[in-house]
């Protein structure tokens, strides 16, 4: 359900770059979403199109890439990715349902996620937020920061 | 500039917020936070957001162990007491442990934020420390500090880096000296020691 | 393996580690280190590194504000009393405020643990949370935890998340009861009330 | 001073690296340090060619290299390098002298280096700890993680 915060937080920060550079229309944004989010697409898109009404991104569209993350264990030097700890994340979304802590804050990994080879909590998530990767301006394509 | 970075902004916007901070710990921010919002909901719609992500006391304080929050259109729905809301992580994580690298927990208070359904005032609860709590609210408001310490000489000492820190970055802190005596059949004992320190500190800034 | 991190292995090696913790900021983490520390100290050559190093406060235990840690071929000079060493931040950095993103917080600890001439026994005096300072000491050595709490609700119910997870690391924490009680005219007044919730946990861990 | 410190913490992590590896003699090693710490080369080469001897790396040289630091502002978004910041640099090290607190401990630079635009000590640098970046091993060269 919170992808209606996430839709609303991708629209302002694309509404404010578009402020910053005189630009009255928008045709598309592309962002990236960490996959272990598991973030709806439906919702998030359906929110999108309802929010954007009367703003700068009124007839743009979204397009949604997803990343994924790479684990690295600063306790041993274990790299991994998602599907070594598919297990336990599945476990962890099991316990808490829809709205699971990765899927609200990304940025807690760490503490649901250990090194699959030593049982650490040390690991470096890479990437971990969600992020504008380009904006569509009139058949032009820049990148806001 | 991020999503979440846009929309913690935006929540903060226009509302009056505060921060209960101190670098010290167990002086009681936790406390005078709950006490603090508490108060201010008996007029208006306030928010305690509670920033400690190790500890997260208010789900303590207001008797919500293993309570999970609802998740709406609007975010996260706060624990309601009145007309007082509490954010806690207490209530995403239940009662996990949070055990996170230090780079990781500017993420995941700028996520909490983010995803808070607030009212017009806002306190945060701070952790102890110096760092990215403060950080990241100078970065996302303008705050007003209320900056706890009790009168034992290391914590004015350490309350007192902090103040010098907020009065550089232009800031006026209002002080609390908790804990500053303990009623002993109608005397007053000071287990933390006179005001000395505290009188000092408090005529520097 | 990086050469600051091989070096504080080394320096960690072969001898007796003590980590006074507790996710818990003012329970007595720093007053406790720095007396078991004095009374290991009666005997044997004993190193207190105090990794808080936003608090710093093994400095002003000791009344070593303002001081400035030497540096000689062996790495960072203890403040020395009699056989005991002590090593804080603070005499790095004298007596500044040590602001810092949480994603630089374990290099300086590292590089703190790294720099210090220690002796037989060394003493952690660490800072509240579940954090970098756990993790990081987790990989560097195998430490014996003293865990500290006072006997209120919410100290005993933090301090319960850091036992769970020393108990699922393998670990066996000493839990040691702080501010129990004051003497109130030959009477016990118990400020952070009762020892229910100490009783109730101990008996758990 | 410490720069003999500096010198035991790459000779153990090269030694213990020689022995995962089965290896006898290391010809060279190649250090890289956070140019802002100044540490003093004369120094640190005396203190590896005394720690060395006895070692398997015995024979070995030891080449280094400064890197560079790049300050990002998590504030205001500048980015910034060491030429923008020497000033403040300089009076830091005026304060303390000799063994100045970025020389000892480069992880601290944020608390002591404000970004030149906004004043914020909430800045990023990168790079910020001494490395191995290359070890040869009779003629051939390899890299210890
Ligand atoms: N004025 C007071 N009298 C008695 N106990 C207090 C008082 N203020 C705080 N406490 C207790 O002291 C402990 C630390 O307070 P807390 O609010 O958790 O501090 P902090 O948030 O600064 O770490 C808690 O157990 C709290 O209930
Ligand atoms: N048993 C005690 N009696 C009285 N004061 C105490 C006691 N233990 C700690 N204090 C005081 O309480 C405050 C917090 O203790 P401190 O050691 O700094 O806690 P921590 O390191 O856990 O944050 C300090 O001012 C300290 O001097
Ligand atoms: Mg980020
Ligand atoms: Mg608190
Ligand atoms: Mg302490
Ligand atoms: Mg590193
Ligand atoms: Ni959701
Ligand atoms: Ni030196
Ligand atoms: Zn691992
Ligand atoms: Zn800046």
């Amino acid at each position: 359900m919170h992808e209606w915060s996430v839709a609303e937080g991708i629209l302002r920060s694309v509404i404010e770059w578009a402020k910053e550079n005189n630009l009255d229309s928008v045709r598309k944004v592309k962002v990236a979403i960490p996959s272990f989010t598991f973030l709806e697409l439906d919702i998030l898109k359906e929110a999108y199109d309802t929010l954007k009404r009367g703003t700068v991104l009124e007839k743009s569209s979204l397009e949604v890439v997803y990343k994924d993350p790479l684990f690295k264990c600063r306790n041993c030097g274990n790299t991994f990715n998602l599907n070594q700890v598919l297990g336990e994340l599945n476990e962890v979304r099991e316990e808490f349902g829809e709205e699971y802590p990765l899927h609200l804050v990304p940025g807690l990994a760490p503490a649901f996620i250990k090194c699959p080879k030593c049982g650490s909590n040390d690991v470096e998530v890479s990437p971990q937020d969600i992020t504008i990767e380009e904006v569509e301006v009139n058949g032009t394509a820049g990148s806001s920061g | 500039m991020e999503p979440l970075e846009a929309l913690a902004r935006t929540k903060l916007s226009n509302k009056r917020v505060i921060a209960v901070m101190s670098a010290k710990g167990g002086v009681g921010k936790s406390i005078i936070s709950a006490l603090l919002s508490l108060s201010f909901s008996s007029s208006r719609q306030t928010t305690l957001i509670d920033l400690d992500i190790h500890t997260m006391a208010s789900t303590k304080l207001f008797g919500l162990e293993g309570k999970v929050h609802e998740v709406n259109k609007k975010g996260i729905v706060p624990f309601s007491f009145g007309k007082l809301g509490v954010i806690s992580l207490g209530g995403i994580v239940k009662d996990r442990y949070v055990v996170l690298p230090g780079s990781n927990t500017r993420d995941v208070m700028q996520s909490l934020i983010a995803y808070s359904d607030v009212g017009e005032i806002i306190v945060f609860d701070l952790p102890p420390g110096l760092g990215d709590e403060v950080l990241l609210l100078e970065h996302l408001t303008d705050f007003t500090p209320i900056v706890v310490t009790i009168p034992s000489k290391v914590s004015v000492k350490v309350v007192e880096y902090l103040l010098r820190y907020l009065k550089e970055r232009g800031k006026r802190p209002v002080l609390v000296v908790n804990m500053a005596y303990f009623d002993c059949n109608g005397k007053k004992a000071r287990p933390f020691g006179g005001m000395d320190y505290v009188k000092n500190v408090s005529e520097k800034y």
